[in-house]
């Protein structure tokens, strides 16, 4: 075991040099992902050692990049191409979900897709509009993705090599506001696979379910309940397609309360959906109804107003309060 | 500052033989055989138009776009590609997959119902038929930069029609493929029409072959109804992607002589005369008339052509009739390499339910 | 009152005329609606009657559609823009989301964007692929967007004319398959307005939620319950954004039990939303969890296998079957 | 066929005074009164723009991508406007909106991040600055669409950089405004760079200018560090577009002086001695030597220019200074015309947040 301090940005990066060296069919393409080595950096030094067939930069056009990236796995690679934003994938709608989600459906298995969907998303980093978009939501709703949002670095590294070794299209969203937390971590202990959840937290009261950016907002939540005297427990989604039907829904029934906490605006979303298929699932250990925690049903605020609208730990623990603890 | 100009297409649409079925003066025709091959394919390309738009009308079809007028544009694109290319076809393009071998049976599937896509891309190396229109050129784009990066001397042909020039999707094609010099050729059947929308509210460049130059890829427009022509200005085209000079843009200017599909009504938007005046250029009796006229084409091979596309549709016919039983574990085999948790579940629900059916 | 037997293609064509006659600034343009009249004849006839100016074909291009109309709703107009079919909508789809929706936020009211989307959507007519997508959740999840489905043609009119009116941009979800159904309708009757639900069938048991194509597969499976002894009340959404709590509520709370019905693919829906939002709200009156009989999480399915994903009457008496009974 | 040649642009960049200050021989250079109106201009977008970058090291703004070298065309593209004209500028332009006469401490809320958007687009005709790339242009046709139906004559010049063409957008745009003959001027501001990504990159093509042809819009090159070039082009366009003769494209060659945003590190992707290539060529000492050899421009006017753009620049750093209170119904106030009762119920729970904070 070799423990090593780096941020989540720095994780992905190995993982994208780790999936590089090992696979000739792995490419990194996108805008500004080659000489830049990203506006995040996570592409940073890619094309000096690998050069600049195997991570470069393409013209700026994002249907164009996922397009040609369809292309790209239908003859043998496995492109991992970087949206720059989360707003600026949505030229790519099109080709994500007519294409992207649906090759494989439509040739009975013939055609695999076996390409990665980069997406740095969500907000929290006093970003203008366009920039701090949660678009898990379109995605999840749509068959044939795979959607992960890691929120740790190991998990970063972790579930991006899974994401680039696995035959089918994953769409990766990397929560911002996290790519620069350092963290201790050992890149050679592999982590849950895609479709596992994990509980980051043991508790008995409630159970908060998050994902990405949320996860570090849920924990500091259970931190402060923990002083109040409440124990929570928290759930890392990771995988939201495919789901974690087993760890959710397990964890939920242990403390028979549950609060959904997510970035996105709350309508429609992935957070409904948990909410709905928790309720489904454990109605008869629920001792209120779950709450959602989420964005407010607004386009993204700019930055001097996006502490207003992001999951708060007060806004959770109001959350918590609310679960009809009297009746118990 | 030669070389925009280079990139410009002829100013006249690459003609060889003319719609009498005469040789243009001082044109290299292609060789007698290579163009009794390409008169046997369009025998068999008019023949399938015609069987399937009969299916549809006797209901094994849900609908049928016909390439009827367009057979020269079809079997060229088939004709001018080796084992080892691509093609990309739209749903418009039946006839050009089975002109490249693929039984039309397999084709069909999509417009039959049972399935969205009939036969093996990968071992026919014929793309499913796109219908998102432009989104196809992308991919060519892509399997050919592949091709390019594995060393292999692939080239992509990609078809698209003329209304799907103004997607947002063609220029990113055409751009990428400029910048990493992709081997594609881009070739543009512009039949006149976008459903009823027709080429003048599509566009006012000079040509879509005008396109090219934007791009730094070369235009070339050619009589789409002139096999000859087509043979030789895609074939070129395609040496020149298999050389490694880049993609190019080829616009054959043909019609559309049906309606857009069987449920579509072309009398709401263009006038018979418009048609008629197309049947004199037809594509398959300029061929047949210029190869008797060099005594190539005889009544004995005629027939035997004949009755090699008669094969064909009867081939179709009886697929086309044979009911498959539809899976209904298709519906969720094959969203994922395996089957997520949740589609185990939703699947199960299914089969309890046709279970419980078939127990009533 | 005047009663006249209409489709609802016909009551569409209706209100697009009377919104062209009665509001100059009134423009409809997209694909094939000029002298073709729409592949589906909702605008037929109007380009003759009104001129090229005013109904009018587009360059094949559905985001230029779309980003036109914003234009033209900046200057004055009130652009109603078709898209042929669902999938065909998503190359627009960052113009919708990212200017459609938020434009009006994002110049704090200055700039309205009263347009309306036309989107002939849903499966059910052995449609291709494509052709059949029920696309509401990505729009119901985009703050600034209202959502509209109506599910006859007395609401078609009216719901239509209504958005056209709008001062706020409208998706309007136009079920194809109820595009040819014949009704006795009263065109001059008002319709409950845009925000308003209706209970289109009184019960008592349950409660089946459903809007658009779904709905009278809802109708008809309370007349086989009804057959069977059981009273099922049926509410017709009509407003997936702004979505009408109250009168949903009111409805699940009469008769404690509820399953909502929509064709879409369920995760991450609006139909999670709707089961999510009533648990919230209806928790202590609810015998059984919402029961969701929705798509698969499959690509829509080839038109010979349509019918086994699509809610049937037999599948939502199925999940009515499930909300515990006995234990009421 | 001269018409696809008439859309090309021509063999060099239009230029009317060289980077040493002269005219260029033959040249039809505009009157000096426009000159000086524009180098005015020059010297307020310049001093905005180094003003601006301060603010972000003061940490007043968040980000603020300059147009440094690039003023030429910023105070180009509005001085050829008139008041009823309408502008669609992006993200980089800025000085583009002030030189148009929009308060700069109201242009600038988006980057403090007050706001989105911080003018009044109706009453300025100041479109919102874009993000997304190229989306613009097409509400540009929209505008100018609109105008046309209302039988006004208003123009409208839609700005976007090299970077921004290569999108679906651009393409769809200019092949809207063509086809409906809207009276709208393209405006790319070629700056060499998208970011990090060259223009060998983006596009293969001749020239930017060479994407006209392909939508029958003709397209010109321009000089961009030149405005008496730069008016003289554009100004053509604007008239051109208001007698009814449809859309233009025009290209300015020109370049970012520094790096795309105070957050990019520009040392990654290019030399320093490219930088100061263009050093030589900047368009406001460009001006200044033409004007000074003229005799138009005195050092009492320089001075008058200078102190009027320090003015500009002392109100913009006290417009930025203030801190303005943000107002947390905001959130919701704009999102429809009427919010919906999620809405309310959301807006309350907020407040009661914030009173219950208060509170403590
Ligand atoms: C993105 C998209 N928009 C709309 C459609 C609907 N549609 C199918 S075919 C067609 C016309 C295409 O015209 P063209 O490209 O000229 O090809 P043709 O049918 O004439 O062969 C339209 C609008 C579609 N398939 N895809
Ligand atoms: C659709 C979209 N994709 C990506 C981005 C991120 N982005 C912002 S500016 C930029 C480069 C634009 O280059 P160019 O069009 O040349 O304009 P310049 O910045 O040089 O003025 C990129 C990639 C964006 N804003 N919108
Ligand atoms: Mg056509
Ligand atoms: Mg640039």
């Amino acid at each position: 075991m070799t423990f090593e301090k780096l941020t989540m940005a720095q994780a992905l990066n190995r993982a994208l040099r780790d999936s590089l060296a090992e696979d000739p069919s792995v490419l990194v393409f996108g805008e500004d992902v080659g000489p830049l080595g990203g506006v995040f950096r996570i592409t940073d030094g890619l094309t000096a050692e690998f050069g600049d067939d195997r991570c470069f930069d393409t013209p700026l056009a994002e249907s164009g990049i996922v397009g040609m990236a369809v292309g790209l796995a239908m003859n043998g690679m496995r492109p991992v191409v970087e949206m720059q934003f989360d707003a600026f994938a949505y030229p790519a709608f099109e080709q994500v979900v007519s294409h992207v989600a649906k090759l494989r459906n439509r040739t009975r298995g013939r055609v695999a897709v076996p390409l990665v969907i980069r997406v740095p998303y969500a907000g929290g980093i006093g970003g203008v509009e366009h920039h701090c978009d949660s678009s898990e939501s379109y995605y999840a709703h749509t068959p044939g993705l795979h959607v992960l949002a890691p929120a740790n670095a190991a998990d970063a590294y972790g579930l991006l090599r899974e994401a680039i070794a696995s035959p089918d299209p994953v769409v990766f969203l990397e929560p911002k506001k996290l790519y620069w937390a350092k963290e201790e971590v050992d890149l050679s202990r592999p982590v849950p696979g895609i479709g596992r959840a994990a509980v980051v937290r043991e508790g008995t009261d409630a159970t908060l379910i998050a994902y990405g950016p949320s996860v570090p907002v849920a924990l500091d939540a259970a931190d402060v309940a923990a002083q109040e005297g409440r124990s929570l427990q928290v759930v890392d989604v990771r995988s939201i397609v495919p789901f974690d039907d087993a760890t959710v829904c397990e964890a939920v029934r242990s403390t028979g309360r549950a609060v959904v906490v997510a970035e996105a605006a709350g309508f429609a979303s992935v957070a409904s959906e948990i909410a709905a298929r928790v309720t489904e699932r454990c109605f008869h250990h629920l001792h209120a109804p779950v709450r959602r925690v989420t964005g407010f049903d607004i386009p993204y605020p700019p930055p001097k107003l996006e502490h207003l609208h992001l999951p708060s730990v007060d806004r959770i623990l109001d959350a918590v309060d609310d679960l009809q603890w009297e009746e118990s | 500052m030669t070389r925009d100009l280079d990139l410009l297409p002829s100013e006249e649409p690459v003609r060889l033989v003319d719609p009498s079925g005469t040789a243009v003066t001082g044109a290299t025709v292609p060789a007698d055989d290579a163009l009794l091959t390409a008169y046997a394919a369009l025998v068999v390309a008019r023949r399938l138009n015609d069987q399937a738009s009969a299916l549809v009308r006797q209901g094994r079809l849900a609908v049928y776009p016909s390439s009827h007028g367009q057979e020269a544009c079809q079997v060229a694109a088939a004709l001018v590609l080796g084992p080892e290319d691509w093609l990309f076809p739209t749903y418009r393009d039946t006839a050009a997959i089975v002109a490249r071998g693929v039984d039309p049976v397999e084709v069909l599937v999509l417009l039959k119902g049972d399935w969205h896509s009939g036969y093996d891309p990968v071992a026919t190396r014929v793309a499913p038929q796109a219908t998102p229109l432009a989104t196809q050129l992308l991919h060519a784009v892509g399997v050919a930069h592949a091709a390019r990066l594995k060393g292999e001397q692939t080239v992509v042909l990609a078809l698209c029609g003329d209304g799907a020039t103004s997607e947002g999707d063609f220029h990113e094609a055409l751009n990428f493929a400029a910048v990493f010099r992709a081997p594609v050729v881009f070739f543009v059947q512009n039949n006149e029409y976008a459903i009823s929308v027709p080429l003048a509210r599509q566009t006012a460049a000079p040509s879509i072959a005008h396109k090219g130059v934007g791009y730094g890829v070369p235009g070339e427009r050619v009589d789409g109804n002139d096999v000859a022509a087509l043979l030789t200005v895609l074939g070129a085209a395609v040496d020149r992607a298999r050389a490694g000079e880049g993609p190019q843009l080829v616009e054959a200017h043909t019609y559309r002589m049906q309606a857009h599909t069987n449920a579509d009504d072309a009398s709401r938007y263009r006038e018979d005369a418009e048609v008629a005046a197309w049947v004199e250029r037809d594509p398959l009796t300029r061929l047949e008339a210029y190869l008797r006229a060099r005594g190539a084409l005889t009544d004995e091979l005629a027939t035997s052509y004949s009755e090699a596309a008669e094969a064909v549709a009867a081939h179709t016919r009886d697929g086309l009739n044979r009911d498959v039983e539809p899976r209904p574990d298709d519906l969720f085999a094959h969203v994922y390499a395996e089957r997520t948790p949740q589609l185990a579940e939703q699947a199960a629900m299914l089969a309890d339910e046709i279970e419980r059916e078939a127990a009533l």
